[in-house]
């Protein structure tokens, strides 16, 4: 820890990051996201395998790219997200610094976009267990009992929208959501609204989303969001070949095509 | 105010039996999410006892998430037949909420019903009792001794419990608590009044109200509430999650023919909350937003209804993605 | 039981006139006669469309007129679409009346001064109408109202009406570049027009409205006449949903533009936190 | 509830291919079950997936979604977005349980009337036999208009 502190307020001095976010402990010793201007703030800094927050979500805040150079500690899944941006085009407007720990616990800065895309693929995160088993167990369910089990959760939905705010992905200047005419996803927290504000996020998402599972994680009602990414995730997977957040070309599924794609349900 | 005691084995026969009357009673419940929510329950083992808080508070009962104002219908003469189903509400018992909840409530009756009283709140609050659990335990994020309150409050509730040892001490506020009390009186044996004090969590004290009271004055053009929003997503779990948020949305659901009015929780942290059709925003960055917010609970709410509408839960704080803390940041913002 | 504040008249369309273009003026009439609706000028109501929702703005016919209200709007959002849809004879919702009137009684006997511009007129024409019904209380009253182009501006034929009668001066004006060929009135904005004729203070009050650029043009120049700051109201825009003070969306500060407004001195308004 | 349940069955149709055939069936007079209801699109690319939703809120019963065959399209590639989001949008409706066999999928070519007639038989007669689709519609409760819904209150 104590090399990311020196190497972060170094990176401060010299003036090649005016805003660092990084990860510190609160009161409650929990690990929160920070933002750090001076190179003396930098010895607040932490890291570890339990900074799950995806922090390249501020990257989108008017009041983190106004520093313009910007640097990021950041864990694979939210380097991978960032990765997945620069292939939407986005973020092309920051110059970018990226601090990381990779496995053997060393630390590692990341200047560029291909700096970054070389250490994304080969520390490339796969599916965590846990999530895999639950997405197992659901795809093990008959239709009426996931039925049964997904109206259980999202009667839980409170539309915070808590999920689509701490979404890299999500940054849409006006969403669906808010959209009146016509009122595509209604506004109160119903379970018919709910259900179409998720199947509506989960496409918008598929082929684009880097199973960060943040969404899933810091849900104040506890519903599994993220299952549903991950499972399309996985099946454009299989189905159109190539991952999201693996490389800078990128390539967003759904607006290219193959001739031979699936056709086995069209009559 | 009677003071009551009953065996810790009686309270499922007591909940059980108001469950037999044909009450409502809501009680927390463990999700397998494993957080904790308020759920009817249709008997006393769902119950969970084992928790610091609920990840939601228990306002949705007196101010659901999703409230029908009235459904409406064209009738043959042209016009309209309106009607609202403020008629249909049922007796409900909040088992086992936590004494800043229900300073909470106290907080919404005061707000709902001193001006323009709201005929929805008021008919779902007579009909809403409140059995309050003080609490033995508590987290880094409780700071209800900064707020005028404490672990052991009486405020908001119809019945207060403490749990001692292998009973629990009853204090009963309110004539709605005398009614269920007495409808299974024999549970219970009178005793005179019990010291609490060993039996209650003791949260940090981190500033005083009468301290805050006159630094937020000029709290306004504070430097600090940039850095204090920094981490803010703009969404609305902390609003949605406390207990004395208010702010709702109306929507109309349904055909020009036939259809609903509801209203739904609003969030003063979400971008579009006031927006203008013409696109002017008068809180447009975030940094706003939280101002706004902080400055209600701590400053505005003084000045109009008396009194601080925070009541220290702490919900806000953990069930924030970056836990942006509130009492953290009124104390930047005042130093 | 105390009364529902959320359940809304039904007022029927009695009549429409197209006053500009997407400006649409509605003279509305209660369905249920029991429903005696009274109202002061300055307040204002919720127009709902079922199905679409409600949408907030000012009663614009005069409280002395008896058996109706007037409405004028522009059709931008959702409901004021759906209400700009609506035929003659078509019953929409109507809650209110919400809010503080205009303290006319404490201006009998004062020359009275009225700036408006664009879509500000309605919820003055409800004032200025208070204040000719009952003229001879009132000293000199001048109204300053200007549109950006001559098609823009509404209530043509009471504006005719108020530059004929002798015991009221009407500054009218189109922006730059708004006007046709046969506008023989003035060409400029509106702050502009009242520099050239610049109004007494004299025991005098001004009530201003409209957009925000007219307003914070017109308040310098009524300063330099010498107005003092609690003799100039305002009406504040802001979003509204119940109307009543508790759904939080008009909030400006701690005062409830619904409840506590939305008729301000401009004394007021320079307190609250600049978040209008 | 008449006796024998009639499927409201809403057809999102590509108006250059499904639409013609669908006027090619009508001008040879083939029958078919009159439970259809057409909306016609420019390409089945501009078919968004929200618009099944609504319809199926609104109370469809049954959606059949058709356009033209593969490199029929008159913009070249609208079926071929279209079919990747159709494989998306149902695998994700299969995930969370909803009965996605109540949409059907097809080409029709403006010169296969009777395959549209078939069609839109065989969609009917699979949804009337699997009766209306009101999971989706009765949705709509909160934690205590829960209670009220169940009567409990009366």
């Amino acid at each position: 820890m104590k090399e990311l502190q020196i190497k972060a307020a170094e990176l401060l001095e010299n003036g090649t990051v005016n805003l660092l976010i990084g990860f510190c402990e609160d009161l409650g010793k929990r690990l929160v996201p920070c933002f750090i201007e001076t190179a003396a703030e930098a010895n607040i800094l932490v890291f570890n395998q339990e900074c799950k927050n995806n922090l390249s979500v501020y990257l989108h805040k008017k009041e983190v790219k106004d520093a313009v150079k910007i640097g990021l500690v950041a864990n694979v899944a939210t380097l991978r997200s960032v990765l997945q941006l620069l292939s939407e085009n986005q973020l092309w407007s920051l110059t970018l610094t990226y601090l990381t720990v990779n496995g053997a616990g060393e630390l590692v800065v990341l200047r560029s976009a291909e700096e970054l895309e070389a250490y994304v693929q080969a520390n490339f995160p796969t599916c965590r267990p846990e999530d895999q088993e639950m997405l197992d167990k659901l795809n093990a369910m008959s239709r009426e009992e996931r039925w049964a089990f997904w109206k259980d959760q999202l009667s839980e939905c409170v539309k915070c929208y808590a999920c689509r705010a701490v979404c890299p992905m999500c940054y849409c200047t006006v969403c669906t959501t808010e959209c009146n005419q016509p009122q595509w996803i209604k506004t109160s927290a119903q379970t018919s609204g709910n259900f179409e504000y998720h199947t509506m996020r989960a496409m918008h998402l598929a082929g684009r989303c880097i199973n960060c599972g943040e969404c899933g994680r810091i849900c104040p009602a506890g519903i599994p969001v993220h299952l549903l990414t991950a499972q399309m995730n996985q099946e454009m997977e299989q189905e159109f070949g190539g991952k999201t957040g693996w490389s800078l070309k990128g390539g967003y599924a759904m607006n290219t095509f193959k001739p031979g794609d699936k056709e086995n349900f069209i009559k | 105010m009677e003071l009551k005691l009953i065996s810790s084995s009686d309270i499922a026969v007591f909940v059980d039996g108001l469950l037999k009357a044909g009450k409502v009673v809501v009680a927390p419940v463990l999700k397998q999410s494993g957080k904790v929510f308020f759920k009817p329950v249709q008997s006393f083992a769902e119950v969970a006892t084992d928790y610091i808080q609920t990840a939601f508070s228990a306002k949705e009962v007196v101010f659901p998430k999703v409230e029908e104002l009235f459904t409406y219908q064209h009738n043959e003469e042209g016009g309209l037949d309106i009607k609202d189903h403020l008629d249909r509400i049922p007796e409900t018992v909040v088992w086992g909420l936590r004494p800043c909840d229900a300073a909470g409530f106290d907080y919404l009756n005061k707000f709902f019903l001193q001006e323009n009283p709201d005929a929805y709140f008021k008919a779902r609050y007579d009909k809403t009792t409140l059995v309050t659990m003080s609490c033995n335990k508590c987290d880094a994020s409780c700071f209800c001794t900064s707020v005028d309150s404490h672990p052991g409050d009486t405020k908001g509730s119809d019945i207060l419990l403490t749990a001692m040892d292998d009973k629990f001490y009853v204090e009963v506020m309110t004539e709605k608590g005398n009614i269920l009390i007495n409808s299974n009186s024999a549970l219970f044996t009178s005793t005179d009044t019990l010291s609490k004090e060993a039996f209650l969590a003791k949260p940090l004290t981190h500033f005083s109200m009468d301290e805050i009271k006159d630094k937020i004055q000029n709290a306004y053009a504070s430097v600090e509430w940039k850095q204090a929003s920094m981490g803010c997503f703009s969404c609305g779990a902390c609003a949605f999650a406390c207990p004395t948020c208010t702010c709702f949305d109306i929507q109309d659901e349904g055909t020009q023919d036939h259809g609903k009015r509801v209203r739904c929780w609003d969030a003063c942290g979400l971008s579009q909350f006031t927006k203008h059709s013409s696109g002017h925003n008068p809180r447009n960055t975030q940094t706003e937003r939280r101002r706004q917010r902080l400055m209600h609970k701590f400053k505005y709410s003084v000045e109009n209804l008396g009194v601080v509408s925070c009541v220290g839960c702490g919900r806000c704080i953990r069930v924030c993605p970056s836990h942006l803390n509130i009492f953290e940041n009124i104390q930047s913002v005042t130093k | 039981m105390d009364t529902n504040q959320y359940i809304p008249y039904q007022v029927r369309i009695a009549d429409i006139i197209d006053e500009a273009p997407l400006v649409r003026t509605y003279k509305l009439e209660f369905t249920d006669p029991s429903a005696n609706f009274t109202f002061k000028a300055g307040q204002f109501a919720e127009y709902g469309v079922f199905g679409e929702g409600e949408s907030t703005f000012c009663i614009a016919s005069s409280p002395t007129r008896e058996g109706y209200i007037e409405c004028t709007f522009r059709s931008s959002g959702r409901v004021t679409k759906a209400l700009s849809n609506c035929e003659i004879n078509d019953i929409i919702g109507l809650r209110g009346p919400f809010g503080k009137p205009f303290p006319i009684e404490e201006w009998y006997g004062k020359d009275i001064v009225f700036i408006t511009g664009g879509i500000g007129l309605p919820p003055l024409r409800c004032v200025i109408w208070n204040v000719l019904d009952q003229r001879e209380k009132f000293g000199k009253v001048s109204i300053y109202y200007g549109a950006r182009t001559v098609a823009d501006l509404v209530y043509k034929e009471e504006l005719e009406n108020w530059k004929n009668r002798p015991d009221v001066d009407l500054f009218l004006t189109v922006d730059p570049g708004g006007e046709t060929k046969d506008w023989k009135d003035n060409v400029g904005f509106v702050p502009t027009i009242i520099e050239q004729n610049l109004p007494s203070s004299k025991n005098a009050i001004a009530i201003v409205a409209g957009p925000p650029i007219l307003i914070k043009m017109s308040m310098p120049i009524l300063a330099k006449c010498g107005f003092a700051n609690d003799k100039i109201f305002t009406t504040l825009e802001n979003r509204m949903k119940c109307g009543v003070g508790k759904c939080g969306h008009c909030t400006v500060g701690k005062t409830y533009v619904c409840k506590d407004g939305p008729v301000f001195t401009y004394e007021e308004v320079l307190q609250m936190p600049q978040e209008y | 509830m008449a006796e024998t349940f009639e499927p409201k069955i809403v057809a999102f149709v590509c108006n250059w291919c499904t639409y013609a055939g669908a006027d090619l069936a009508g001008t040879s007079r083939t029958k078919y079950e009159t439970n259809v209801r057409i909306i016609r699109f420019p390409c089945t690319g501009r078919i968004d997936f929200m618009l099944l939703i609504k319809a199926f809120q609104n109370g469809a019963d049954g959606i059949i979604v058709s356009g033209c065959h593969p490199n029929d399209c008159h913009y070249t590639s609208g079926n071929f977005h279209a079919r990747r989001r159709w494989m998306v949008f149902k695998s994700l409706l299969d995930f969370m349980g909803f009965p996605s066999d109540r949409i059907t999928f097809s080409w029709v070519s403006a010169a296969e009337g009777k395959k549209w007639a078939e069609l839109v038989n065989e969609t009917t007669d699979s949804i009337r036999s699997k009766g209306p689709f009101t999971d989706y519609r009765t949705l709509d409760y909160t934690l205590l208009t829960q209670l009220e819904n169940e009567g409990i209150a009366d």
